[in-house]
């Protein structure tokens, strides 16, 4: 068996919250209880969960910007928790995150061109000229000009600076990409514009998604598995056709029935 | 609560001993001294080095200084080297003024920017904002002493309506007194005012954005409405905030304003103590308004959650 | 008389660019106890369309056209009788439940204000109405949560305290402008039944804004498809969706990804963006985005077609259109 | 301010931001005001009506003619040629104060912002207690031990100002830290400073710049505040705050002396203020994207 | 007016006690001296010595014995008897070792003998023509042994007033004393002082009506009042001389010809203008014009540019010559030293001018190290020709020539022969331009029309109030 390109296993991720009182422990916000799952190369994971059920908190983990309080995050095989500082900057290359707002994910005083550069920055140094092309190269592949690399990004409309935030995800050939809410922020009609992206993306370069929305459809059309998660565990896995379709855990029935069709059903 | 008053008294007394540590060290290099100025140029220098032994002034800072904070513990701040009375005395009869102006000026302050910042944020962007924020420009750029001669020329010495300056003390009852603080009241708070007037209109634009708003508006609650019982409430937070920065400003205000209208308080007492290195005096007095000040964050931060109900629960 | 007709509502306003006719031309008409739905995506003009029947406009705008309310000319009404108006006979539910209320008054005070205001009760009487009103709209405990504020309840309670306050006063007409877009499904779906069940009870009208096809289909019985501050398309909720004549409406309906749906199926996309307001073309606000589009597009605004059961399409090209199936 | 916009300065290279600053009413009422000043203190140095420091006793007090055009003082030296000197001294306060203040505090902040947990604890502490000590108190203490003058006033309005920059920027610096594009850069491995230097700092220029513009006001009247207590400006030197509180002294005879100086810093910390508001507006990314 | 017996009068400085034998601040004579307490003689606004808790004095032939017959029946406010018994403990107290007393030098000198309840003598170690007028200062007031000690805060002397309240830091009462001797001699019933420092605010508070009399008022405030018909300005001399003093021990001021060129510089006219708003009257040393034995010497030093260049070149003096100006707070300081700057940089001198506060001047200039180059003082006690004798005063003057000529008249007690000899030392003094003697200030007051009684002169800092009336 291949090593899994993505395994975590029993995270716990609890939350201390401010002291009330001067004796006695504070309280805590248990975000994760013992989360386990693995993602195999090349395929991609979707987690879906209503609000406040630790879905953002499992990206976090998972791009080492915030430690467990106890469990393992492997990328293959690799424990980025337990990584030296040297290596995790490498590992970083193999992993890179797409995020919810694509307002407030790109800093607004950096040109395009800096700002989908920046992994490359930070990890390998390379030459001024061989970074702007790939960063031409990754705007391309995104569907954007080599013409707006030197924009700076309120010159942009929502989808296209979710395009710049994936190109910048793209720049370091990531074999994995974390995208907390890419699309919900979006409008319909973009939405899908970035969907299909997303899933041309993930032909021509093998990348493997680890999709988080609370759009059941969304994670539909993008993943090969999906995890239900509730109060910090998953309730239920498996590939998200079958799931929807015979869901066994009460809380994804109750999910799956709350979705609204587009049938119409009130007659006047 | 018990960890919010805990950590409150902790500021208190950790800013206190910094206090005490720094300004004792301070006034230690003043160069010149107490018995010397006492005793004034012509003195004999035996006079002057009886004075100092009497004063205690011969003694080395350590020892003075255990004597000073020993004293303070036991509830006995000294006697002053330049009135040769108690500094306690000293320090309650300018208090007895000074907090009155501060709170009268605090007052005033809050009244007027208030009624400013409100209309203002209400005529939004319309010739009444313009006007009242270019007012407020104006009073911003005027140095506090400067508008108190002004007032005195104007309601002193052309109206006659009130003394020129003086304060002389409560006795005479509550109006008498109120009355020769108001203009150095007023000529305290134009400036904070103007400040303040700017904070509240900015907060008030900010709330006035606030969904709830429309909310309200949406219930049919008319605009003015709107504005006093919804979105000034929400209002206060940075406006109390600023507010408390401002008691500290306006208690060191008063060194100024109280020399223009010759009023016994405690901004005067600490600048004629630093010049006759009284200097019992002057440290008793630093340590006294940095606690204030300390206070008085601390009262602003229990107004936050008087304010908003939001915050009780966690940080209280 | 019917209890709504808007007349070829237009606003205007003013912003950084320039004036930005944020509604261009929109009718429609609404009886009592008619639920009507306007979908469109995010600034085509939904909301700016119901803030102007509420006249809660921003100060820069300017209106023109016709708002009758039971006959009454709300266009130019003055701010004293817009406000006995609002929260009495017209009652508006918000998009976000988190900012909505007054984080500083408790929610008795905030649910039981419109009834002071409009029906002049004293407080006591405006807090038992309170009561009676959170009760009915499913708040648990309501007598012991009276003076609770606002950050002590979830997004679904307060949305539901929101309700509370809109059907205060028993309005002929309630607006609810995206309601439960914060909302997550499972409590999107209790806002929305309570919203039917409250409105089949006191047979009031409906004006229920979604970009969420499902949330309309569910919920109205006509709608209303909003294109850059026009309706492109109006009728019966039903044939709306049988047809979807307008080349906007089939776009928008086949960018939802569907649930169930095979994997590796890509999406049909519009091309382009949302364009902004000031940037429209004087004809379709579509045109520029329309595969069907030809240069009379750009130049003259469409006409409302009329077509079978109720349904109006503005559009030039239905014929070349028609002959594609959605 | 519960919330603390964030503007943009990218907005100052947009090529749009000059044409937009002239159309701004305030940003250009400021600029010019604020030119002005420079302006006054430039020209001191090469012209003065007549020179600063000539006394002439036969002729003081005079009231604005055609060769005094803003009349003579108590040593009948020309008030104008003063005002122009003095604006010398007001820009210096300015300068120094605020960059003592702009660079220690905006150092504290990004520190405390950066590191968070005790550093963060102990630096919030550390200003809470300099805020306790008043700028008059804490100038007077220290011109009374280094003496009075200019250099003195200067640099305990500038320590007054370290704490109030350490505040603003950690407030904006922490409200950056949250932001998504910095959990972005984290999460390419980029290192605590270089987020800081590359993300944070340029991303709280525009609230460092305004805040710089109302303490650069702040102590031009601090500066006359302590003139009044003859701990600022020393003579021969003018300065329009020494000048005023020596006005003070003559307000019943000659009441058009203190006008002058008062007007000119108020002109002065007028046109600072709109200069700062004006920043505010422009540099706000909301309107900068709608351009 | 309504108010016949009562009167308010503002002062610059409060007096930071009421003790005149433990502080040296002028305020406290100004509010106590004749008033609370009294002294065997008193010193009249015209400078003349008449008897006041004496009745008399006889002073022996060697000027160094003198004998005074005590007033009779006079009783201190505590209601303890005035006699020969508190003289002498008033007198010791004052010269004794744990004394505070500023003129401690001066009652140190002196041996007090009772002779009976109301006759003292007093043996003086040295001759000095002077003691009457010595023993008319607030220093030399007579005391009550059991309250001396608590005087400061509760005066007790002989006077015709009494203190009756002080809110400090802004006024202070005084009201007629029941148990003085003649209850006819004060007029008014009861007087308050005001303590108001900033000068615009003192012409306020006599425009306001809250101060009827300001003594001294600030000089820049007085123009505005010479116009005014409801105020009466009064001005006269006093015994002060403000100079500006040269460290004569530092080069190159240690070269005579360099501090005549600083003199010569120096325009008293423009300084006085610009100093004391023109309150005040030139002098050529260190003497005042109606002082005993005064001569004219302003003429030794006159203004002249040219001079002083020449002077400055003639003692090799390299242009521009460096000197720092230490001024202490009054306006007359700081404003004469602005002028006085000016008027030095037009023959080469850079001043550098460096403003302290008291406590700084009296440790580093006037006292300590005498750091310093120029300063600005005034002078005010009466007979100080003596400091030009100590070489180690804080001027630094060092003259053989002056000290001999300083003891002469010491020993001399014959009027005319000291008249001369006086005038020889003044005019020593200003031929060697000891200090840049610039003027005798006058001390405006201004005040109500209708106040009476007010003294012109000022020969020492009183307020005499029994004197006083509307
Ligand atoms: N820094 C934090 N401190 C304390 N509690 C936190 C923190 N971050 C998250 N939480 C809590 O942890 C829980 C899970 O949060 P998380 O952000 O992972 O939810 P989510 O599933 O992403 O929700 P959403 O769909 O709203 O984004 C929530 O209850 C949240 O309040
Ligand atoms: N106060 C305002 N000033 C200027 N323009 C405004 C204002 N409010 C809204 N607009 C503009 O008017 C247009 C219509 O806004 P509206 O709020 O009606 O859109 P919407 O359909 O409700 O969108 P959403 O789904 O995002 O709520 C938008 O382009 C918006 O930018
Ligand atoms: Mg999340
Ligand atoms: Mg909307």
């Amino acid at each position: 068996m291949t090593t899994p390109l993505l395994e975590v296993t029993d995270l716990v991720r609890h939350y201390e919250l401010p002291r009330e009182k001067l004796f006695g422990p504070p309280p805590l916000v248990k975000a994760l209880n013992g989360v386990s799952f693995s993602v195999p190369p090349g395929r991609s994971m979707g987690i879906v969960g209503e609000s406040g059920s630790g879905k953002s908190t499992i990206a976090r983990l998972v791009m080492a910007l915030d430690r467990p309080t106890s469990g393992s995050v492997k990328l293959e095989g690799r424990d980025l928790h337990t990584l030296p500082r040297e290596q995790l900057r490498a590992a970083r290359r193999d992993v890179q995150m797409v995020f919810q707002d694509p307002y407030g994910s790109l800093d607004p005083r950096q040109t395009v061109a800096r700002i989908v550069a920046e992994p490359l920055q930070a990890l390998a140094e390379t030459s001024r000229a061989a970074q702007r092309e790939r960063v031409g190269e990754s705007l391309a592949a995104v569907g954007l000009r080599a013409s707006d690399l030197d924009k700076y990004p309120h010159e942009f409309s929502g989808g296209q600076r979710q395009r710049i935030a994936i190109a910048r995800a793209l720049i370091t050939r990531p074999k994995l990409i974390v995208a907390d809410e890419p699309v919900s922020a979006l409008d319909v009609s973009v939405q899908a514009q970035v969907l299909n992206l997303m899933q041309d993306l993930q032909q021509q370069f093998g990348i493997s998604y680890l999709l988080i929305s609370h759009d059941l459809a969304v994670v539909n059309h993008l993943c090969d598995d999906v995890c239900v998660l509730h109060h910090g565990r998953v309730v239920e896995r498996g590939a998200p056709q079958h799931l929807f379709a015979h869901a066994a855990h009460p809380y994804t029935q109750a999910l799956l029935a709350a979705v609204p069709r587009a049938e119409p059903t009130v007659v006047s | 609560m018990s960890l919010f008053l805990f950590k409150r008294v902790l500021t208190l007394i950790a800013t206190l001993i910094g206090a005490s540590i720094i300004v004792f060290g301070v006034l230690e290099i003043l160069p010149g001294n107490a018995a010397q100025l006492l005793m004034g140029a012509d003195a004999s220098p035996e006079a002057v080095a009886s004075l100092a032994t009497k004063l205690g002034l011969d003694q080395p800072a350590w020892t003075r200084y255990w004597h000073w904070i020993g004293g303070m513990l036991r509830g006995d701040l000294g006697d002053s080297y330049a009135y040769s009375s108690p500094v306690v005395e000293l320090i309650l009869e300018r208090l007895a003024l000074t907090v009155p102006l501060a709170l009268l000026a605090m007052t005033f302050t809050t009244i007027l920017a208030l009624l400013v910042g409100v209309t203002a944020a209400a005529r939004h962007n319309k010739l009444g904002d313009v006007g009242l924020m270019g007012l407020t420009q104006i009073g911003i750029a005027i140095p506090n002493f400067w508008f108190a001669i002004l007032l005195i020329l104007v309601f002193s010495v052309k109206l006659q309506w009130f003394s020129a300056g003086g304060f002389e003390g409560w006795d005479d009852g509550i109006v008498a007194g109120l009355k020769s603080l108001l203009l150095p009241a007023l000529s305290l708070a134009v400036v904070q005012a103007a400040i303040l007037a700017r904070i509240t209109r900015s907060a008030v634009l900010e709330v006035m954005r606030e969904d709830f708003v429309r909310t309200a508006r949406a219930k049919g609650v008319s605009q003015r409405a709107v504005l006093w019982r919804h979105v000034l409430r929400n209002a206060m937070i940075p406006v109390v905030t600023v507010m408390g920065l401002q008691f500290s400003e306006l208690l060191a205000g008063t060194i100024v304003v109280e020399n223009v209208f010759y009023l016994p308080g405690l901004g005067r007492l600490i600048f004629q103590a630093i010049s006759n290195r009284d200097l019992i005096v002057v440290r008793n007095c630093v340590m006294l308004l940095a606690a204030m000040v300390v206070v008085v964050n601390f009262v602003v931060d229990l107004l936050y959650a008087v304010i908003d109900p939001r915050l009780k629960a966690s940080d209280i | 008389m019917p209890l709504l007709e808007v007349d070829n509502l237009q606003v205007a306003l003013q912003t950084q660019r320039g004036p930005a006719e944020a509604v261009r031309g929109v009718d429609f008409t609404l009886e009592r106890g008619e639920t009507l739905g306007i979908v469109g995506e995010s600034g085509c003009g939904k909301s700016i369309t119901v803030l102007s029947l509420m006249g809660l406009l921003p100060s820069s705008a300017s209106v023109t056209g016709s708002i009758l309310f039971e006959g009454q000319e709300l266009v130019g009404k003055g701010e004293r009788e817009m406000c006995a108006i609002r929260g009495d006979r017209i009652g508006m539910i918000f998009q976000e439940p988190m900012t909505a209320l007054n984080p500083v008054h408790t929610i008795a005070r905030q649910v039981g204000e419109p009834l002071r205001l409009h029906r002049g009760l004293s407080a006591a009487d405006a807090r038992k109405e309170a009561l009676a009103l959170l009760d009915r709209v499913g708040i648990a405990n309501a007598a012991s949560r009276l003076d609770a504020y606002p950050h002590q309840f979830s997004g679904g309670q307060r949305q539901r305290i929101g309700i509370a306050m809109a059907l205060a006063c028993g309005p002929d007409l309630l607006i609810a402008d995206e309601p439960t877009t914060a909302l997550d499904v499972t409590i999107q779906k209790q806002i929305l039944d309570l919203i039917a069940e409250l409105v089949a009870e006191r047979g009031m009208a409906l004006i229920l804004i979604s970009h969420d096809l499902g949330v309309i289909a569910q919920s109205v019985s006509k709608m209303l498809v909003m294109y850059g501050g026009s309706v492109v398309e109006s009728g019966p909720t039903a044939t709306v969706f049988a047809e979807r004549a307008h080349p906007y409406t089939r776009g928008l309906f086949a960018a939802r990804p569907a649930l169930g749906a095979p994997r590796g199926g890509r999406l049909a996309t519009i091309k382009g963006s949302v364009p902004e307001l000031v940037d429209l073309p004087p004809g379709c606000p579509f045109a520029g985005r329309c595969s069907y589009a030809v240069d009379a597009c750009y130049t003259t605004r469409p006409p409302a077609t009329p077509m079978p059961r109720g349904h109006e399409v503005r559009c030039i090209r239905l014929d070349e259109i028609a002959g594609v199936t959605p | 301010m519960s919330t603390i916009v964030v503007p943009s300065a990218a907005a100052l290279t947009v090529p749009g931001f000059w044409r937009r600053a002239l159309h701004h009413r305030s940003f250009a009422i400021g600029a010019v005001l604020s030119a002005l000043l420079l302006l006054a203190a430039a020209v001191s140095f090469v012209w003065t009506p007549w020179s600063p420091y000539e006394m002439d006793m036969a002729h003081k007090l005079q009231p604005p003619s055609a060769s005094h055009w803003l009349g003579t003082d108590t040593f009948g030296r020309d008030v104008g040629s003063l005002l122009l000197v003095g604006a010398r001294a007001s820009i210096l306060v300015g300068v120094i104060a605020v960059g003592i203040g702009l660079v220690a505090g905006t150092a504290l902040g990004l520190l405390a912002a950066a590191k968070r947990g005790w550093v963060e604890e102990g630096i919030m502490r550390l200003t809470d207690f300099s805020l306790a000590f008043p700028a008059i108190l804490s100038a007077i203490m220290m011109t009374a031990v280094f003496g009075a003058g200019i250099v003195n006033a200067i640099v305990a309005i500038g320590i007054y100002n370290i704490p109030t920059f350490a505040r603003i920027t950690r407030a904006s610096a922490n409200a950056i830290w949250s932001r998504e594009y910095v959990a972005a850069a984290r999460a390419c491995g980029k290192g605590t400073f270089a987020i800081t230097m590359q993300h944070v700092l340029p991303n709280i220029s525009a609230v460092l710049i305004v805040q710089s513009t109302i303490r650069f006001a702040i102590a031009i009247l601090a500066e006359a505040a302590l003139s009044y207590l003859g701990l600022g400006t020393q003579p021969p030197q003018p300065s329009w705050g020494r000048m005023l509180s020596e006005a003070q002294t003559m307000m019943f005879q000659a009441p058009l002396l203190a006008v002058w100086p008062g007007m000119a810093i108020a002109l002065a910390v007028l046109g600072l203020n709109l200069l700062g508001d004006g920043l505010r507006d422009l540099l706000d990314p909301r309107l900068a994207r709608a351009r | 007016q309504g108010r016949k017996d009562s009167m308010v009068v503002g002062m610059t400085l409060e007096p930071p006690g009421l003790d005149p034998t433990a502080n040296a601040a002028s305020a406290i004579a100004e509010v106590v001296h004749y008033n609370i307490f009294e002294s065997l003689t008193k010193i009249n606004a015209d400078g003349k010595i008449t008897p006041l808790l004496a009745e008399s004095w006889e002073v022996s032939p060697d000027l160094k014995t003198y004998t005074f017959k005590l007033r009779r029946g006079v009783k201190f406010q505590n209601g303890e008897p005035f006699n020969a018994q508190a003289v002498k403990y008033s007198f010791d107290r004052a010269g004794g070792e744990k004394s505070t007393n500023k003129d401690k030098r001066t009652f140190a000198n002196l041996s007090t003998q009772v002779v009976d309840d109301y006759t003292v003598v007093l043996i003086n170690k040295e001759i000095d023509p002077d003691l009457p007028f010595l023993l008319g200062q607030a220093t030399a007031i007579i005391v009550e042994p059991k309250s001396a000690d608590t005087n400061a805060t509760k005066p007790t002397g002989t006077g015709p007033y009494k203190l009756d309240s002080w809110a400090k830091g802004s006024s202070l009462v005084l009201s007629k004393s029941d148990s003085f001797r003649n209850p006819g001699e004060a007029k008014l019933k009861k007087v308050t002082f005001r303590f108001i420092s900033d000068t615009a605010a003192q012409a306020a508070s006599l425009m306001a009506g809250d101060v009827d009399v300001f003594k001294p008022i600030g000089t820049r405030a007085v123009a505005q009042f010479k116009a005014n018909p409801q105020f009466q300005v009064i001005s006269g001399g006093s015994r002060a001389k403000t100079i500006l003093a040269i460290n004569n021990k530092k080069k190159p001021l240690d070269d005579v010809r360099v501090r005549r060129a600083i003199l010569a510089a120096i325009d008293r006219k423009a300084v006085i203008e610009g100093a004391a708003d023109g309150f005040g009257t030139p002098i050529g040393s260190h003497y005042v014009p109606g002082a005993e034995g005064y001569v004219d010497t302003t003429g030794i030093n006159p203004f002249d540019i040219e001079k002083a260049k020449k002077l400055l070149a003639e003692a090799g003096v390299k242009t521009p010559l460096e000197l720092t100006m230490t001024l202490p707070p009054p306006p007359y300081a700081r404003q004469g030293g602005e002028v006085i700057a000016a008027e030095l940089a037009k023959i080469g001198i850079n001043v550098k001018i460096q403003n302290v506060e008291w406590a700084q001047w009296l440790s580093n200039t006037y006292g300590g190290p005498h750091d310093y180059d120029l300063t600005i003082v005034s002078h005010v006690e009466p007979f100080d020709l003596g400091n030009y004798s100590k070489p180690d005063y804080y001027f630094g003057y060092d003259s053989k020539a002056f000290s001999a000529l300083y003891d002469k008249i010491k020993q001399t007690g014959n009027a005319p022969e000291r008249a001369k000899l006086l005038g020889e030392a003044q005019k020593m003094l200003a031929t060697d331009a000891a200090n840049g003697f610039l003027y005798q200030p006058q001390f405006p007051s201004v005040a109500r029309k209708g106040v009476k009684g007010l003294w012109k002169e000022s020969p020492i800092f009183v307020n005499d109030l029994s004197s006083m009336s509307w």
